[in-house]
């Protein structure tokens, strides 16, 4: 059995109106240093096979949408127990 | 009697609920702008339904960071009532004034229609005008209204009587139908139906009165006995 | 710095790079001529979507002129953010139709989403409070992978939206027909309530007065007119630089309370969302209804992404942003207003006599045009019309072996069956007026404070266009006008927005021609004006077109609740009576 | 610069009915072999400092609700470019 990890952010240059509350909220909660926020999601999948391809047109036609969105994935193998 | 309407940056009901108040119950009520730290002069607190910021992080999630939220919580301290209404109710739930907390909708989308709500305690602030086991139609309108709260917390409800409404036909998966709960105190109370939007015949339904009804008659008693 | 790089206006001309803005060799021409130069880089963009068939109506303007635009209770016709209609009482309804047909095809959410923040600022920019929202959908058949995917995110893009600003959404249709495949119709109408007072209007009135900024700053979103991305003038990740629009609900809502606070103070001389082409549109606009001219620095311009070019920031089309001109010495007042809800107002700029277009960045004038070449002197186009042959075909007669199966059939098709499962996801009730909800032929809300009540609809059976363009488009305006009247109201006023094919193609531009003869025949008989609309041209995909599709969004009055009437059934036993013919 | 990434998901045992229509989704695309699906969010922070009670709080007190979601972070130092 495989853990997929998939992470999925908004491209660089596309409006995050999530993360920009997120990071004034930290603000006023007087946490400093606080210089960017930005929010994306992250899907856990378990999968039987492992095949970098399937991962990708996976990640690319169900999980993100290309137009504004990239996406970064691990593999992992895990034994079931 | 003088209460509170609670406005956060997104908030959009909160002329809804000021109306329902003191143009149909007649009582005075107050906009408050959430960075005031003062609610000693009122004798109730009234959280709105809406979106605060956006219902970005988690619904409810940044509003109840806000200073006024300290104020809300020395008032309840005090035994007013604090009503929560949809995203009045999400604030209640990420401030720690109520247990639980709110998952998205079980069917991942929003909804709005009319819905039953059975009313299974009658002997809160905010219910005593109704029966009890009474059925009675408030819409509902949330993305997010899906009630969760562990094995343990919901014996501890149960254990306290502090659920208060249930839906008739749960709409968004709801732990145990749950539609609205009060502390263990009696005095606050979160839930996701909308009686502001049920006032007026004309608008389908007219059951959401009595509830401010209760609320202003226990009001007046309670200055009654301080008087 | 990429300004740069930026070829200059010999090299636009030498190599033909206006051609890649979409400006055609005669357009190129006539900047030259009225500049008595070659324009540069920002000229050329400004100019190319100034001219753009979407700012500029040069294939429909000749059209629209047939549609009635006066009636005594006409406030406002076509021509300013939306139409206004009096309701008495010194009260008045606020009201617009527009598209986001192409941003819903290519992201679905965010298309619908800011496709509904962009009517809501075009109400709210006027003065009125949004009091409802309609819309109207058409995807191909729900046979599709892709088309189910539009349909949902489309839908979740409008509640996303619109439950959050806490405008209610009352009513609207959707239908499912494969012509609308590849290129699915979003189109949003908001409508507004203004007292007769605190209407407001986009101009930039006043020589000296100051032009201000406010809402979200700008990025580099929906930039892409210029295919020009040329690899050696930016770096890879540049040139891929997505144009998506990402709406920010929240933003918005404090945008509608902040120029809705604004309007009571009197050193607001006048107010203009940042439609399609940015700070482009508005400002020059808002110059021209003036007769005045503008001058912008755009180093003030709040931007969030570095290094912007005086092209991005003129022609970006980032969301929830408005532009407003003041009173001089008085900015602090609107100011102030602003921040109260955390939102930042900028002076850019101010109002000048000399009726130029003048922009400065780095110290340097980018940008010297006369106002009136961006607006009213933007071409006109009259296209080729060709009738469309209709094949002659044998009438259909269907053959119906089981009626109740056939009802069942019927009932389960998807533009018939019931679509509870849509309209439920919009908040509909918020604000407290919603008389009648979607499911009944038009929708009703109160008018708090009277005994009077709106009603309002939109309806365009795109098949019966197809068929017959100018029968069509009277029948459309019809309909909409007989769900009003049986919801108890008198058709006030109506909204349009046509959704067209490629106008180049004479048979297209033939069926407008048709349509906008039909829609407005109608309109004179039945004595409801034209208060405003939109045009969306060029939808279809491939070598097809969609059918015709010009949605109408009409609205009426209901002298007294007492007459609202809806369309269910209300008891066993009552009469069933037909009218008509 | 720190670049801090923080992931949130829900505690096993809460209902993720988004998982599940994800999941069915790949079904119905034909991508067999799906085990599961598990949903959650993604916070990019860029920090000036990386002080982990810090971060530890940011997580417990704004990015999650301890009633139904578990947050894991990772710290990253990065060279402004
Ligand atoms: N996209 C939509 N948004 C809101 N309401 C809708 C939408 N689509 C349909 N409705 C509502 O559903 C009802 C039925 O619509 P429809 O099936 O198109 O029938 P009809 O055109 O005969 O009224 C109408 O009242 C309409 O307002």
């Amino acid at each position: 059995m495989y853990k997929v990890t998939v992470i999925v952010t908004l491209k660089t240059g596309i409006l995050d109106p999530q993360g920009k509350t997120i990071r004034q909220s930290f603000q006023s909660l007087d946490y400093d240093g606080v210089v960017d926020v930005k929010t994306g999601k992250v899907y856990t999948l378990m999968l039987e096979s492992s095949e970098e391809s399937v991962v990708r047109s996976m990640c690319e036609r169900v999980l993100s949408n290309p137009v504004m969105e990239d996406y970064t994935y691990t593999i992992e193998e895990v034994v079931p127990s | 009697m003088k209460y509170a309407v609670i406005v956060f940056p997104g908030s959009n009901c909160d002329h809804d609920l000021h109306e329902a108040v003191s143009t149909i119950m007649g009582e005075e009520a107050t906009f408050v702008w959430h960075t005031e730290r003062d609610l000693s002069g009122y004798d109730g607190i009234l959280l709105p339904g809406g979106f605060s910021y956006g219902d970005y992080l988690r619904s409810g999630a940044i509003a109840a960071m806000s200073p006024i939220l300290t104020a809300v919580k020395e008032e309840a301290g005090k035994g007013k009532p604090v009503l929560g209404i949809c995203n009045g109710f999400q604030i209640l739930l990420e401030s720690g004034l109520l247990p639980g907390a709110m998952l998205r909708n079980e069917n991942q989308s929003f909804i709005c229609r009319p819905q039953q709500i059975k009313v299974v305690r009658n002997d809160t602030l905010f219910t005593e005008m109704y029966e009890w086991g009474e059925r009675v139609q408030f819409p509902v309108a949330h993305g997010e209204g899906n009630y969760y709260c562990d094995e343990k917390t919901l014996k501890q409800l149960q254990a306290h009587n502090q659920i208060v409404f249930t839906y008739e036909g749960n709409p968004n998966g709801s732990v145990h139908d749950i539609a609205g709960i009060v502390n263990k105190e009696g005095n606050v109370l979160g839930m996701m139906p909308h009686p502001e939007r049920a006032m007026e015949k004309l608008l389908g339904s007219e059951d959401g009165r009595r509830l401010f009804q209760s609320m202003i008659q226990h009001g007046r008693e309670r200055y009654a006995t301080y008087a | 710095m990429l300004r740069t790089l930026e070829p200059s206006p010999d090299a636009i001309f030498n190599e033909g790079i206006y051609r890649e803005f979409g400006l055609k060799e005669e357009e190129y021409a006539r900047i030259v001529k009225t500049l008595g130069r070659r324009p540069n880089f920002t000229e050329t963009g400004i100019y190319s979507v100034m001219w753009s068939e979407h700012c500029s109506y040069k294939s429909s303007r000749p059209l629209l002129k047939q549609f009635p635009t006066k009636a005594p209770r006409v406030l406002q016709g076509p021509g300013e953010g939306a139409g206004i209609i009096d309701i008495g009482d010194n009260e008045a309804l606020v009201f617009k139709m527009e598209s986001h047909n192409h941003p819903s095809a290519v992201e679905p959410y965010q298309g619908a989403a800011t496709g509904v923040g962009g009517i809501v600022r075009d109400v709210f920019s006027m003065g009125a409070r949004p009091i409802a929202l309609l819309n109207s959908l058409r995807f191909g058949e729900l046979t599709s992978d892709r088309v189910r995917y539009l349909f949902r995110e489309v839908v979740h893009g409008i509640s996303g939206y619109g439950n959050c600003i806490g405008v209610p959404t009352v009513g609207g249709e959707v239908y499912f027909d494969s012509c609308y495949e590849g290129n699915p119709i979003v189109n949003a109408m908001c409508v507004g309530l203004i007292n007769h007072d605190e209407i407001q209007k986009g101009v930039a009135d006043g020589v000296g007065n100051t032009v201000l900024y406010a809402g979200a700053a700008t990025g580099r979103d929906g930039i892409h007119g210029a295919t020009f991305a040329s690899e050696e003038l930016n770096d890879e990740s540049e040139s891929k630089r997505p144009s998506v629009q990402v709406g920010d609900p929240f933003m918005e809502k404090l945008l509608i309370e902040a120029c809705l606070e604004a309007i009571h103070c009197d050193a607001l001389v006048g107010m203009q969302d940042m439609g399609a082409a940015g700070l482009t549109s508005s400002a020059s606009e808002m110059a021209s209804k003036a007769g005045t001219g503008i001058s912008m620095n755009l180093d003030f311009v709040p931007q969030r992404e570095e290094n912007m070019t005086p092209y991005e920031m003129m022609l970006s089309e980032s969301q929830e942003r408005m532009l407003l001109v003041v009173e001089k010495g008085r900015e602090a007042e609107i100011q102030h207003i602003f921040k109260k809800y955390d939102l930042e107002a900028v002076a850019i700029g101010e109002v000048i006599s000399e009726p130029v277009f003048e922009l400065w960045h780095r110290d340097e004038c980018v940008t010297r045009v006369p106002v009136s070449s961006l607006t009213d002197d933007a071409p006109i186009y009259h296209h080729l019309s060709t009738p469309r042959i209709q094949k002659e075909e044998a009438a259909y007669v269907p053959v119906v072996e089981d009626y109740a199966q056939t009802l069942y059939g019927l009932l389960r098709q998807p533009t018939i069956a019931s679509k509870a499962s849509v309209y439920e996801q919009y908040d509909s009730m918020v604000q407290t007026n919603t008389v009648v909800h979607a499911g009944s032929d038009a929708a009703v809300l109160r008018i708090k404070g009277s005994n009077k009540a709106i009603s309002m609809t939109t309806d365009c059976n795109s098949r019966y266009i197809h068929l017959d363009p100018k029968n069509g488009g009277a029948i459309s305006v019809s309909e909409a006008a007989r769900n009003l009247v049986c919801s108890g109201a008198e058709p006030l006023a109506l909204t349009n927005c046509l959704n067209f094919g490629n106008p180049e193609k004479p048979e297209v531009f033939w069926e407008m021609e048709q349509t906008v003869a039909g829609m407005a025949e109608a309109c004179q008989a039945l004595h409801v004006p034209v208060i405003s609309g939109n045009v969306s041209l060029y939808n279809g995909s491939g070598d097809s077109s969609i059918y015709p599709t010009p949605t109408i969004g009409m609205v009426g009055l209901i002298e007294d609740i007492e007459h609202i009437t809806t369309q269910h059934a209300k008891e066993a036993g009552d009469a069933i009576y037909v009218i008509g013919e």
